[in-house]
């Protein structure tokens, strides 16, 4: 057995575990968090399988979105601290039936599947982040630019829904308070 | 040492011992500002003063403790970890805190004597094979249940919230034997249990913690259920002493006060009478690990239609629970995002507050929703000790507030000039006076820079203050007009002395008042009157102009003995302003909101 | 032994700026002072809060750590003395220390305190002020480089240190600093005035003694940072290389330690304002000079 | 060397049907949305495994997990935008109080 292997191998069960306690925790904040370590996992598998930039750039990512993901949990949910034990699902048959089938469609294709011959030869890390800049900057540079004007027409576009509209923020406040 | 760690004192923690003792972090009760007041100067003494008890390994009690601050001492030193020990300047009856480990005068020479004492108190008895547990009225702690989405539910035992059907949450509050004349029961949460530093107590092993707990708990029980009767929300005419299950529909009881008036307590909520944390925050927190799921067969005949109508709509799982449902009378904040919220005690001991000043703010998220204010109230005692000879009284005053007895006094001498019949003209005292008004002033800014982390600001404050107040006035005057004048002009400080708007004078108001008092000051307390004779009778009036508005004293004189007397301080005005300056604002602006105002935690009421 | 001399270096550094942090906040300057202080910490007991989430409250302190440990394995002290030498190390400095936030929410959260808690989510409104202004520098700095390793961005520097060639960068950096490691004026999550330590104010004892450690740790790491991104790291003259990069990280971290001292506290939104509205343009606009003087004045 | 990509795959397939159970019965807005996250991040790992396994020297493979990043950050943004949205106007973020999107 590689190391390569080895390592996978704990890092993709790390993920898969921390990916079950999102699920199964009442606390909100652990459910946050666990998927952020969940995420690092999978950023280290990365590591692992020789892609330096996109492991590194994964764990930093995830570190933020969860956190945010955190806050948004605390304040949107009844019980964040799990306290009450709540039951927050519902259709839990039905979803842990389409859950295995996916699981097991999943797997069934990848290990069915002929994937040829798997390669060896691999770019050196600074080679790759270079070579990564050129696919970039040059074939990909359409692809990469409309995925930036995304995030941006994104972020405004949820800034736009999430904020108030002022004239009516203080008529409902007063409607609401007292 | 009463408060030593327990274990055997081997050599290397010999080691560890002097180190603690070298270099004790203190924790100032009632404030560092009042140390301030009293002349010290706590760094020069070789000690390092922390912010929160959890640092801290000395507990410094600068002058006498006032019998209201006695239980939240008490909390503050439980907060602290052991080794730990107390250091009393000047203050003799500590209880319900062990006696004192150091006992100094309370002056700069007293606070470096006790250094050198805490220095051999440590490494003599930092560690030791016997320690007994601290205990204290006030540190024991009554579990009740709430639900964490109707915080008026509470019982006194484990079940479903009436209301919702969750879980209820187990939330301590304070034991019985620490509220006096409390009537209502939720009042607890913001009572004792949280006048401490932190929102909660500390504990130093599981014994003590499970001590407690069946302790109070078992004696509040018994007293709770007597009062109150459990009715079903479906139908009224089914009463009971005990909570149960309605026979009925099945619904589990309700205990009547929350029957009442659902909608009661929510209006309510804004004040600190009901702790308005849900969940989140001070006290709902993971604690999964005794109950199980929520288990719906429980509580099978709970009839959801009794939310309303909605909940029956195909297509939704029978059991939810509506989150419409359950927080659409919850107050609602000022940027519309209804968000859960606590109440949270900044005082009596903040750091950033006067010392003895308890302010409790109600959070929405970090904007403030509401605020309740507390101070010691000494004002009263003096109606209590009338009639009083005129000494009485003025020694009375002197000690009455660390801060602005030169104030009183000086009303007092004034108030009897005119009693006598002889003109009072102010204006000959005004430079002793202008003086007493710099010193308020250099306090009112070292805790302004404190609160915002100006640390360089504060030191010089102090230092000034120092000077100030052991009469190197004069040569100090340039000094104290360049820091006047930096704060007026510094674009840094800017945004803390702009604000507008609040009561009493504006801080650029202030500071041009300091200005002038700075050319004006003399280096001398005012001028003690020749006292009158012992069968004078009448009625005088004194107004002195405090840096944070004027004071009135107003004295009814009958055979030398003062019948009656009336004060008014500024700080009692000022204090009904809290909530209307802090509302909406971000914390830290609230905070120096509050401090902007000066107030004399001596004169506000409670 | 490659590692030893980094780990002696970094040690002895903590130890001279917890000197010096004493000396600006406490007033006296010794020597003993932090030797002391950690002493007694770990005589002290650990505290234990009613109802905590025990696994972040003790996490909380140690991920601190583990972060800037992290990121100081990337930074080179000398051409051959770095822990390791990644062909992402500006990538992976910003990585590890992204988890400082995440360190601070655990440590928020936790101990079931009103203000640690608050203390941990003004952290994460302050993240959303300065992870922006840290990133964009760092950019405009690789692209001078033409690489992502830090060393490879301190040879970029032979001709002229990037504080000359992109100062507005250096500033934005410098502010983002501030506030990634909580220094006063930007030390919201901990704020002695107003939360009596926020995060930290639940911890005592040996936990207390590693979330300081940590934050050092931190501190060394951003001023280490500093030193290699616009300081030219090891290059000056006469001195040994550690020396130099050790004598600019020290200066470096000695003035973010003792800058807060004479600034009040800056509001949270404020500091968001500014972030947003005046850091993100100008550092944008530092990305575009840099890429303009690359092209045109190749120094 | 071809276990290696399969245990990739394997873990990818675990990630998704979590993240697609998770997804499909928990009733609240930002849970719903951590499972779509878990969905893709099984994702990730399978095209980060292909690009490893079967094309390193394609760099368009990892340019690809780039773009799906991009998604998992506007997915993030789309749905805190509409979770704050709905609460403001609801005061929930439950699905089972989505009525009038259910048709």
């Amino acid at each position: 057995m590689s190391a390569q292997l080895a390592f996978l191998a704990f890092f993709g069960a790390a993920a898969l575990w921390f990916a079950v306690v999102v699920f199964r925790t009442h606390s909100m904040v652990r459910s946050a968090l666990a998927l952020l370590f969940s995420q690092t996992a999978v950023g280290a598998m990365f590591l692992v399988m020789q892609a330096e930039f996109l492991g590194v750039l994964q764990i930093m990512m995830m570190a933020t979105e969860m956190s945010v993901m955190a806050i948004f949990m605390v304040m949107f949910m009844m019980d964040p601290g799990g306290l009450g034990a709540m039951e927050m699902t519902h259709q839990k048959k039905r979803s842990l039936w389409a859950g295995g089938l996916a699981l097991i469609a999943a797997l069934g294709v990848s290990w069915l599947g002929n994937w040829g011959p798997v390669a060896t030869q691999l770019a050196l890390p600074a080679r790759q982040t270079e070579l990564l800049g050129i696919e970039l900057l040059g074939r990909s540079m359409l692809i990469f630019e409309s995925a930036g004007l995304t995030i941006l027409t994104a972020m405004i576009a949820a800034t736009m829904v999430a904020i108030t509209p002022l004239e009516d923020e203080p008529k409902k406040e007063r409607h609401h308070g007292h | 040492m009463i408060g030593a760690r327990e274990g055997a004192f081997t050599a290397f923690r010999r080691v560890l011992a002097r180190a603690m003792g070298a270099q004790p972090r203190v924790i100032v009760v009632p404030g560092r500002d009042v140390a301030v007041a009293r002349g010290l100067d706590l760094i020069a003494a070789g000690l390092e003063p922390v912010a929160s008890p959890r640092h801290a390994n000395v507990l410094l009690i600068v002058g006498p403790l006032h019998p209201q601050l006695a239980d939240a001492a008490a909390t503050l030193y439980a907060q602290m970890p052991r080794p730990r020990a107390i250091v009393a300047l000047g203050a003799e009856n500590l209880t319900p805190l062990p006696p004192a480990d150091v006992v100094c005068a309370l002056s700069q020479e007293g606070l470096r004597e006790a250094t050198q004492a805490l220095q051999e108190r440590f490494a003599a008895g930092a560690f030791s094979e016997t320690v007994k547990d601290f205990d204290a009225p006030a540190l024991a702690v009554r579990v009740e249940y709430t639900c964490p989405m109707h915080p008026e539910v509470v019982s006194d035992e484990p079940g479903n919230c009436p209301k919702c059907g969750m879980t209820l949450v187990p939330k301590e509050a304070a034991a019985a034997g620490a509220h006096d004349g409390h009537g209502e029961k939720r009042e607890h949460g913001a009572n004792a249990a949280h006048a401490g530093h932190h929102g909660h107590g500390h504990q130093h092993g599981q014994k003590a913690h499970g001590g407690h707990q069946a302790h109070s708990g078992h004696e509040t029980h018994g007293q709770a259920s007597e009062a109150t009767t459990y009715t079903c929300p479906m139908h009224p005419e089914i009463v009971r002493n005990e909570p149960g299950q309605c026979p009925i529909c099945g619904m589990t009881l309700i205990s009547s006060d929350s029957a009442d008036s659902p909608g009661g307590h929510h209006g309510a909520h804004p004040e600190m009478g009901s702790d308005g944390s849900t969940g989140h925050g001070a006290h709902g927190k993971m604690d999964h690990s005794a109950r199980g799921k929520m288990d719906h067969s429980n509580h099978g005949g709970m009839d959801h239609s009794a939310h309303s109508a909605g909940t029956d709509v195909p297509g939704i799982e029978p059991n939810f629970m509506s989150m419409v449902e359950m927080t659409k009378d919850l107050p609602a904040s000022g940027d519309g995002l209804r968000m859960e919220w606590i109440d949270v005690p900044f005082g009596p001991f903040h750091p950033g507050l006067p010392g003895g000043l308890t302010l409790t703010l109600s959070l929405d998220g970090d904007t403030v929703a509401g605020a309740g204010l507390r101070g010691l109230a000494r004002a009263a005692e003096l109606q209590a000790m009338l009639p009083a000879t005129l000494d009485d009284l003025r020694g009375a005053l002197q000690g009455l507030s660390p801060h602005n007895a030169g104030f009183y006094v000086a009303l007092l001498d004034h108030a009897v000039l005119a009693a006598l019949g002889e003109t009072t003209d102010l204006t000959v005292e005004s430079a002793a006076i202008a003086r007493l008004r710099l010193l308020g002033d250099l306090r009112w800014i070292a805790g302004l820079a404190r609160l915002k982390g100006a640390i360089d600001l504060a030191a010089r404050a102090e230092g000034l203050h120092r000077s100030l107040q052991i009469g190197h006035g004069e040569e100090i005057r340039a000094q104290l007009a360049q820091l006047c004048a930096k704060l007026q002009r510094a674009p840094v400080f800017r945004p803390i002395f702009s604000a507008k708007g609040g009561p009493g004078p504006t801080p650029a108001e202030r500071l041009a008042r300091m200005a002038q008092d700075i050319a004006a000051f003399a280096d001398r307390a005012p001028a003690e009157t020749a006292a009158p004779a012992h069968d004078m009778t009448g009625t005088g009036e004194a107004v002195v102009e405090t840096g944070r508005g004027a004071a009135r004293l107003k004295l009814t004189i009958k055979a030398g003995l003062v019948t009656d007397l009336q004060l008014v301080t500024p700080s009692q005005a000022l204090a009904g302003h809290i909530a209307h300056i802090t509302m909406h604002k971000e914390l830290g602006e609230a905070l120096a909101a509050v401090c902007l105002l000066d107030l004399d935690p001596w004169e506000v009421a409670q | 032994m490659s590692w030893l001399i980094p780990l002696i270096a970094l040690i002895g550094a903590i130890y001279l700026l917890a000197v010096i942090e004493g000396w600006s906040l406490g007033g006296a300057f010794s020597l003993a002072r932090p030797a002391r202080a950690a002493l007694a910490m770990i005589g002290q007991e650990s505290t234990k809060t009613r109802k905590s989430d025990a696994l972040f409250y003790q996490a909380g302190p140690v991920l601190l750590l583990v972060a800037g440990v992290l990121a100081v394995a990337v930074i080179p002290l000398a051409p051959d003395i770095i822990l390791a030498d990644m062909a992402t190390g500006a990538l992976f400095l910003n990585a590890a220390l992204a988890y400082v936030l995440v360190a601070l929410i655990m440590a928020g959260w936790g101990p079931n305190g009103a203000y640690a808690m608050i203390g941990g989510w003004r952290f994460l409104g302050q993240f959303l002020g300065y992870a922006m202004l840290i990133v964009m520098p760092i950019t405009a700095v690789a692209m001078r480089a033409e690489s992502l390793m830090t060393t490879q961005i301190v040879t970029s520097q032979a001709g002229l240190w990037n504080v000359f060639y992109q100062p507005l960068g250096f500033v934005l950096f410098m502010i983002a600093a501030q506030a990634l490691i909580f220094l006063p004026p930007l030390d919201l999550p901990v704020a002695p005035g107003e939360l009596a330590g926020g995060v930290e104010a639940e911890y005592s004892g040996p936990q207390l003694l590693v979330f300081r450690l940590a934050r050092f740790v931190i501190i060394l790491a951003l001023a280490g940072a500093a030193t290699t991104f616009y300081f030219g790291g090891w290059l000056g003259p006469v001195l040994p290389d550690w020396v130099w990069s050790g004598l600019k990280t020290m200066i470096i971290a000695a003035a973010m330690l003792s800058v807060g001292r004479f600034l009040p506290r800056l509001r949270e939104e404020r500091f968001l304002a500014l972030c947003w509205k005046l850091g993100i343009p100008l550092s944008l606009i530092n990305i575009l000079v840099v890429g303009v003087l690359v092209l045109v004045v190749p120094v | 060397m071809v276990i290696e990509l399969l245990l990739a795959l394997g873990i990818g397939a675990g990630l998704f049907g979590v993240g697609l159970y998770g997804a499909l019965s928990q009733t609240n807005l930002v849970m719903i949305m951590m499972g779509v996250e878990l969905m893709l991040a099984a994702a990730l790992v399978n095209l980060v495994a292909f690009w490893r396994y079967l094309h390193p020297e394609a760099m368009s493979g990892q340019m690809f997990v780039l773009i799906v990043m991009t998604v998992m950050a506007v997915e993030m943004a789309v749905g805190f935008g509409v979770a704050i949205a709905r609460f403001r106007s609801r005061g929930s973020v439950e699905m089972e109080e989505a009525r009038e999107l259910k048709g």
